[in-house]
């Protein structure tokens, strides 16, 4: 269905959100199920030691980071055991569903059920929550001790969230941008922001009715050299596209660029900005908490070296202070990890994070610098995409990357500039070789720049598009910054 | 002989970019026609493309797990539609989990495709042949 | 035999150096092969690519931190396989010393070396090359391409030297105070150290024949809690002894506390430390670089969590600047390595420091006054060993464990007093809890004990000997500090 | 009963003394009296040690590899010595290498050792064995 209104960021009509909702719960047959009073009873009856919002709280109180690894496979019995099998080795647990369920395939899921079924293992990327329906997404949660989210790359995630929230499911991750640019290729931007206005409506209802579902904008977007300032400007336009539909609880994600000074200043500066913006914009009574996603690119094949890549995400995620840290595996490089994989990411992890965690970073002059430095870059986009949306967030994102305004690197969507080029400076952090139509500050270009032409200079070389593949491959093959060799 | 073309595209409904956008930048470099369609193509518009540009092989790349699924039948595509003689290549990480190379390779060449490359393969290699198997099969 | 002059901090007079020759050698039959002329042309004859020397002083020039592991096993050709099974994966070799011959039993050796080879498994817990002998070390060093060094345990380690100088090893680990405290029971220190002056005498030697041999105190002592202030001062005055017999090439150590803070602290005030005391004593000529080792205490049995361990050191390595690092395994806590295991320790560490290498630690004042706290102990310290030994280090290194003046925790030597008592604070600083006799200035010791206090009140316990029990296991069951559960 | 006594030490050339020292402290806090011989202990001093106490127990270390060889024997010249019902316990990484700990225990207990223990070993578990093991062959 098209849209009758233009898109803004208002919160939905009640009527209109319940006419659209029975549209969604006809897309697929499971989507009958679902009764909303119902799956606030669920919700209701969780215990406290299984609702996500009470145990990012806690961590918060506490000055700890959680550890959250990503798992899903196709079967609900499989799904069940290899979540429970980490439950012990880890903090929150998720679900993450198949790329076909992403993109609303769902007879192709159903596929890849009967077969995953005949050949004894998962042949699907993911768990197929759609397909399987509430009443089994009741059982997974109900097999387990700790709260669940569901963990997606989904445009159009609205039938999915229908299903895993009433199911109590107590975290649901994505937004509007930042599941449709890395993600999808054809899919309009309105489209997908009004598809998450759905979704974030759907999550302001049950914290109407005193249930506290967390959100989580996905921080890393394409995960290969974005900078801290375009991932932090997605993340700080989807928190207030999920407050204006009455979601409370928002984690903003960044996803480890592999300098120690970029990465604590990033995650310091993305709550401190997430803080002002939502203040800003009117919000007062939200709960603020941080995602820090250890290394999203190209890992290296050499498990020992996937170990040294975790190990070095997990200090960074304890020293910038973020609430949690999403894990990856020995097997990164490889493929879907075998549940023993899965468990030794987090055991890496918890090992790292227990001997940093009672630790402060010190307090220096060039990190604050560095968080002076994103503060700016992202006030400087954000007031472009306002005044190119006439202070309207939703407006101004769609038109923002009409414009190049925002403009994510190696990102698949049409929808995306891809005029912005991103390219390591002479320590590692993640500069902007070329800004394409991104409105920096002119001396943070220079500044920007200036670092790049230090590293080209210590390498004789121009900063050319091989140094950027050289960059993109360099932690795969053991480096942080690709030098010629 | 004039340049070789080759159709490159991830297949499926695989948003996996970054590869995509290398590949299409080392075989240029390397003089090879590359007419990239990017991520989640569809089995015909590769075939599509293929007709079209007159192209000598297929390049396909599936990263996200599903190729399994997603890869199969395509040669009978290609015969049905009169691509008889075309190359094919996939590539990626293109089985679900961590597997040995060689059978996932025996695997994929079963499905009818001449080579099959594990995620680590490197690139200027993969020109080389490429350019002497739409030599040979021409 | 016993010595007939006192104990001095002076160059052995080489006529009573080559009369106690004649006795070292005739230690054990394999000494008898030993020609000191040969050995300067062996090592003469050695490539750039295989000194010891010449690598490190390649890396303190590009910045780098060197990568060493242990290494040792009972029969030549397998150790040589080892060796060279390790090789591509790390920067400089070891060979690793069985602990038989590093008490100087070497009939028990030779029967190790029996049982070994009927098992077709190494039975013995490092490479016996005393027994060995010289043609055969030899051929370890021929069949190999990187530096190697013996790396060991020995407070009698003269017929060891002789023998391994003699076939190209081109790097020698010891000290007369660190290769005795937390290596033997009932050795008096005037014995171990006059014995390692014969030592560092005979890489005098080489050095005066214009071979340059790299010195390492062996810096971690008991690997447990040892403060840097304990370490420092013991790896300067071995430095001290060392340069007096005419060694040149200097690489003192220390083994990770754990601390950020603290290791990076460590790592720059051993470096300036050494320097300034090295001037002091009127030496200028030499070679000075540093070495990390990974953390030296129990380390967990899980070997994703070992990895934890491994990586985070890795990373402090790098940041503290250190010349080389010493470089764990994930078979730690269970047993001598596989080779596949110690590979993976390197594997790791290479991919860690590679990603960290390029990065500078910020300035941060808590680092400088970490530093200067640090500085401030060693020189009191020092200052009281120097008094005792009316100006002598030898004589006043002994004289200071009498007096409990240097003390080295957990230490197995009887001429260790065994009274200062270190502990966690509440970052995972290792502090002085109990000073025995070791002349901290006041102010220093109050800062000591207000950190510790300040963990205490967090833990609501008082500072005894079970908090200390605790934090020795802590790392090994997933923690840098020992809190009660 | 009286207060159980043991000889606790590391048996041949093993200069790891932390374990040991750790060891002590805990039997001690469970009430049992521990004759502590250190480090680099022979079976000799072990035996001497145990007759001179009266001890009802000796408990080995062995750390650093050489278990295999240094352990081996100390049964039979506990019975030499007329040591016939003393509880005899070792403990530590006792081979070189990462094993099964099975089959480590196999091989301790074949040569004449009551119980083994592995380093992970809860100590306040042994010191409950250690009593009952003592009261038994009482
Ligand atoms: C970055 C990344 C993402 C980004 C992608 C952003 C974007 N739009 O591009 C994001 C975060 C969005 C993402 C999403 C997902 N991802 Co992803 N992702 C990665 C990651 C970390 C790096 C990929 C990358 O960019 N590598 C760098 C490039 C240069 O290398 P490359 O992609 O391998 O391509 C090279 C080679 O494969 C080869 N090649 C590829 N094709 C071909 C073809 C031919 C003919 C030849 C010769 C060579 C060749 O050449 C390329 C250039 O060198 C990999 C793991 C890894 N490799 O470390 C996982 C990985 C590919 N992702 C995976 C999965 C499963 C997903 C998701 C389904 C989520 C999930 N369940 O975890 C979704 C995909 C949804 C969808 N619809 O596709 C799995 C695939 C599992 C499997 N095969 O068993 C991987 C392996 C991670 C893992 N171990 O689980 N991902
Ligand atoms: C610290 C240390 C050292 C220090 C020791 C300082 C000192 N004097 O105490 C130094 C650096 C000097 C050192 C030297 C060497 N070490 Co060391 N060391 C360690 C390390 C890292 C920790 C040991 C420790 O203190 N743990 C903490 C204490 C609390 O635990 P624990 O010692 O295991 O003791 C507990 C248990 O084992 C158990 N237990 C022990 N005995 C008994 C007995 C009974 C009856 C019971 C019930 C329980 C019990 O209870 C104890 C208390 O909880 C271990 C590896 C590890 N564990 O991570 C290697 C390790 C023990 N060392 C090892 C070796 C080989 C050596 C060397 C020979 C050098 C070399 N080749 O690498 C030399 C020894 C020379 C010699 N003559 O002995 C090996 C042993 C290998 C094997 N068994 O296959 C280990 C396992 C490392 C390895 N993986 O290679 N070492």
């Amino acid at each position: 269905m098209e849209f009758d209104k233009k898109l803004e960021n208002k919160r939905l009509p009640l009527d209109a959100f319940m006419a659209e909702r029975n549209e969604v719960l006809q897309a697929w047959p499971t989507g009958q199920d679902v009764d909303f009073e119902e799956g606030v009873r669920t919700q209701q009856a969780l215990p406290e030691s299984k609702r996500f919002s009470a145990a990012l709280a806690r961590a918060e109180r506490d000055g700890k980071t959680l550890i959250q690894p990503r798992a899903g496979v196709a079967l609900v019995d499989e799904h069940i055991g290899l979540l429970r099998y980490l439950e012990p080795a880890c903090d929150l647990l998720p679900t993450t569903i198949d790329a076909y369920t992403r993109l609303n395939q769902y007879d192709k899921a159903a596929e890849g059920i009967e077969r995953s079924a005949a050949a004894g293992t998962s042949l699907l990327n993911g768990f197929p929550a759609v397909n399987h329906g509430l009443a089994e997404c009741r059982r997974v949660v109900e097999s387990l001790k700790k709260p669940v989210q569901v963990r997606h790359g989904t445009p159009d995630a609205r039938l999915l969230a229908e299903i895993t929230l009433a199911a109590g499911f107590s975290a649901y991750e994505g937004g509007g941008i930042s599941y449709n640019i890395p993600y999808a290729k054809k899919v309009p931007l309105e489209r997908s922001i009004r598809h998450w206005q759905y979704c974030d409506r759907l999550v302001g209802l049950y914290e109407e009715h005193g249930v506290r579902i967390n959100r989580e904008p996905f921080g890393p977007l394409s995960g290969t050299l974005v900078p801290p300032f375009v991932s932090h400007s997605v993340a700080i336009l989807e928190g207030l596209l999920a407050l204006e539909q009455g979601c409370r609880c928002i984690t903003l994600g960044y996803g480890q660029a592999g300098n120690m000074v970029q990465d604590i200043a990033a995650i310091r500066s993305l709550r401190e900005l997430g803080d002002e913006f939502f203040r800003a914009a009117g919000y007062h009574d939200f709960q603020l908490t941080t995602v820090f996603h250890q290394w999203m690119g190209g890992f290296p094949e050499n498990e020992s070296m996937a170990y040294g890549v975790i190990g070095w995400g997990s200090a960074m995620a304890a020293l910038a202070g973020a609430t949690k840290v999403i894990v990856k595996t020995p097997h990164e490089a490889a493929g879907i990890p075998t549940r023993e994989a899965n468990k030794q990411g987090l055991d890496c992890t918890a090992q790292v994070l227990n001997m940093v965690r009672e630790q402060g970073f010190p307090p220096s002059p060039v990190v604050e610098r560095e968080i002076e430095i994103i503060k700016r870059e992202v006030r400087a986009v954000l007031a472009k995409v306002f005044e190119l949306g006439q202070g309207d967030a939703a407006l101004g994102a769609v038109r923002a990357f009409e414009a190049g305004v925002l403009d994510v690197p190696f990102a698949p969507a049409a929808c995306n500039a891809g005029k912005l080029m991103p390219v390591r400076d002479n320590e590692g952090a993640v500069r902007v070789f070329e800004p394409g139509r991104v409105p920096l500050p002119a001396d943070v270009l220079d500044y920007h720049r200036e670092r790049v032409a230090e590293r080209a200079r210590a390498e004789g070389r121009e900063p050319v598009f091989q140094m950027v593949v050289d960059d993109i491959y360099a932690i795969s093959k053991s480096r942080l910054i690709g030098r010629p060799r | 002989m004039s340049q070789p073309t080759a159709v490159l595209g991830v297949i499926g409904s695989d948003c996996h970019a970054v590869g995509n956008k290398i590949i299409e930048f080392a075989l240029s470099q390397a003089g090879i026609h590359v007419v990239n369609l990017g991520v989640m193509v569809s089995q015909d518009e590769f075939i599509d493309a293929a007709i079209e540009t007159g192209a000598q092989a297929i390049l396909v790349s599936s990263i996200y797990g599903h190729g399994e699924i997603d890869c199969n039948g395509l040669r009978g595509r290609c015969m049905e539609r009169g691509l008889d003689h075309i190359v094919l290549y996939v590539g990626g990480n293109l089985v679900i989990g961590k597997r040995e190379f060689g059978e996932v390779e025996h695997l994929f060449k079963e499905m009818g495709y001449d080579r099959v490359f594990p995620p680590t393969v490197d690139l200027s290699n993969v020109a080389q042949c490429l350019k002497q198997d739409i030599a040979a099969a021409a």
